[in-house]
């Protein structure tokens, strides 16, 4: 059962243009930074990127969307970047803003095979435009369709050899979720452990949502990113 | 607390702390909310982030520091004794399921009716919103904690917000550096003028109107240091 | 901090005629057994269960039910106790049937402040009549309604002082669902640890969940039910 | 295996078995379907069960058995080598996600155009539907595990399910005591007949029209053991 472990070039042959890709983290706390750069060295164009956020400027996601290859990003917070509006006025990508609790619910309900659900946030709101309001027992709520992606790069803590994930501290927040939300899912993880290293009870997300591991090159520590 | 006179954002952050109850569940926004922890002593009060942590406390020190454990300002934090982490999903469902119990948030402008507009400029590309929307909705009181003007000196207390409204929601109070405002019975009323500010200030800077409290009080001066 | 931590009377004593109640459990597997036979002492009546199922004949929930106290119950399996469908024929009690995941996925989206969500379960079959029915992507939906109560018994493995739960193995099913979607949360636990005790990666329900904790005095032994 | 021969229920159970592949995430229902786990020997086949185990196995012996761990039949069950638990809705999104690739179910119909009826009978009351509808929306492969006929001798392969169905979405295989049928291009197709059944008594017992596969196969008598 080794089959899941591979090298973060082999997992990422899945990706081809066109396809819509689940990225996580908030920040670079919890982003999958070896596998973001691998992305950013592949032949692949006309993304939907779903990451909360898009790097910052010529970093991380960043270096995709000034490499062209982003057609359409999803997500709560591209203001880390600002050449993300930069590129959106001037054609060069679609945007989708979310508010971000609906952005994790919407990726929530598409790992739940839902077809969407109805929020109270940002009814009447700028972001509310062309969407559905419907009354529910006197509430006003807005309809929000589910997301789910071809493929989710994601960051975990701990994997067992199954797949089976745990997750470190605020590193956590998108990834359990997206791990559910994709037709194929990478998992860069700090260190793989024997199956049966991690308690039934401790499992954060199960094997059966994780197809490929990937051991981090690039880590986040108390002196930034490093290469290891 | 130390000697020094307080700064007029730290004053206001003062101020709000004072308004957290044993047992309350409270989310800090960007900006003049985060400094609210500083002056929270009771370890009964535990603050959400919303990228996924219950009980975030201060950094005592350096040694504590943990990348991997920010606030949602991407500030790093520490944890307090009986802190749990969770997923953004969770997060947001403890948010918009009134799991949370204040929000202190920062704003542009909040308005006669009590909305607020905090995420976006008009005529500016609207990029980023966070998570500014799921608290209005979803926390049982809202506070908002803001200077009283802009940098171009107009009030941020305005009649109607011409910014885009962060939500339908109202909001419950408001902590500036000249005052203090609670929302009863759909008005605002002036229940207090911080120190160091006078009666007449708030009326200048105030666009909005406003009750006057019966019980009205000048805040103790004590509030300063 | 020891505010939390109640004798199982006093904690039930939130509970009204008229209310609604989430009750955890799959059968006897999690079920709250000492709050359960706690509620069998109440005075209270013309409640709404939302429980899996109502018990056994004359055994827990099945004793409320042959107490006449239930107006309503709402669950995905009341086959195990054969007295629910005799109370229904009488015209005794109401019954909401839901299959198991809409079931779980209500009362998730209540304890998540939704208004409700579009499932594919049950679409044109028995369960889906006088349901709103929608297509999403060319894929039909049923729309079902967020459920919410006002006092949630469950039944959790440890607890730390604040009300942070762990679960113990299939003994975690509906309960940490239902922690989220009452107002008022009453967590029956088998042991009460330190703040501190349990690591924050390893909570289940994170404390904001819960209003009181009551030690279990009935509970689930390979021997049976045993009373300690 | 023992010498002993198996009972109609076991052959359909271990026929069931064998179309589970490596890395497979299956779920079993009720009655027949739970026998299946017996005869699967691969440690990378992972059984699901609704109620919130990633990671079934059979009880090896007494000393294994926990009262606390069950399935969705509430037998006691044990627990393999990376074995995981969630809360019943985090299981739920499994099934209806299609992250669960296989789901072995019982029924009491199952009719030309695929369509299963496994939860209720007509003129009684409607009291139970436990997971089969969320199952049957959900799984990637749906394989059906029956009698061929029911206790009145009546061929449970209807024409027409007058039985009120699970759901709209059509299974993919029935495996009974007589025959093995695949559905391919929305028709039944006889893929076998099983050991000491003959073609004729599939003919006979089967109400629904099908092809017969040009590759069919008797199975072999050694799978009775």
């Amino acid at each position: 059962m080794m089959g899941k472990i591979l090298e973060a070039r082999k997992a990422l042959e899945k990706i081809q243009s066109g396809q819509t890709l689940m990225v996580g983290g908030f920040g670079l706390v919890g982003a999958p930074l070896t596998l973001i750069d691998e992305l950013t060295q592949l032949d692949v164009y006309n993304l939907t990127i779903i990451s909360n956020n898009l790097g910052e400027a010529g970093k991380g996601l960043g270096i995709l969307l000034r490499q062209g290859k982003i057609k359409k990003a999803i997500g709560s917070y591209f203001t880390s970047n600002r050449e993300v509006g930069d590129a959106y006025n001037k054609g060069e990508i679609d945007i989708q803003l979310l508010p971000q609790g609906t952005f994790a619910e919407s990726i929530r309900a598409g790992g739940a095979g839902l077809g969407g659900y109805y929020t109270r946030t940002g009814v009447d709101t700028e972001l509310s435009k062309g969407k559905e309001i419907r009354e529910i027992n006197g509430v006003r709520y807005l309809f929000e369709p589910a997301l789910t992606a071809d493929v989710a790069l994601i960051k975990a803590h701990k994997a067992d050899k199954l797949g089976n994930l745990t997750y470190y501290k605020t590193g956590r927040n998108f990834n359990p979720i997206m791990a559910t939300a994709a037709k194929y899912v990478i998992a860069e993880v700090d260190e793989i452990v024997d199956t049966g290293a991690l308690s039934p009870e401790e499992i954060v997300t199960p094997h059966l949502f994780v197809n490929a591991i990937v051991l981090s090159k690039k880590i986040l520590t108390k002196e930034g990113v490093v290469t290891r | 607390m130390s000697d020094e006179v307080l700064t007029a954002k730290e004053l206001i952050a003062k101020r709000a702390a004072s308004e957290l109850k044993e047992n309350h569940v409270v989310n800090l926004g960007i900006g003049i909310p985060t400094l609210v922890a500083k002056y929270v002593q009771s370890d009964s009060i535990f603050f959400h982030t919303e990228n996924g942590l219950l009980g975030v406390k201060e950094l005592s020190d350096e040694s504590e520091y943990d990348p991997f454990r920010v606030n949602a300002g991407k500030l790093p934090v520490g944890e307090m004794l009986g802190a749990s982490y969770f997923d953004s999903a969770t997060s947001f469902a403890m948010i918009r399921g009134s799991h949370v119990d204040v929000a202190i948030l920062g704003t542009l402008q909040v308005d006669e009716e009590g909305l607020i507009a905090n995420w976006a400029v008009p005529g500016k590309n609207i990029m980023g919103v966070g998570g500014a929307m799921d608290l209005l909705v979803g926390a049982k009181k809202i506070i908002v904690t803001t200077f009283h003007t802009n940098k171009s000196g107009e009030s941020k207390l305005v009649k109607k917000c011409t910014y885009p409204i962060t939500s339908i929601r109202k909001v419950d109070m408001i902590i500036t550096e000249l005052a203090v405002f609670e929302r009863k019975n759909e008005e605002w009323h002036l229940i207090e003028v911080m120190p160091n500010a006078t009666f007449q200030q708030v009326m200048d800077h105030t666009e909005f109107s406003f009750k006057v409290d019966e019980s009205l009080t000048q805040f103790d001066k004590g509030l300063l240091r």
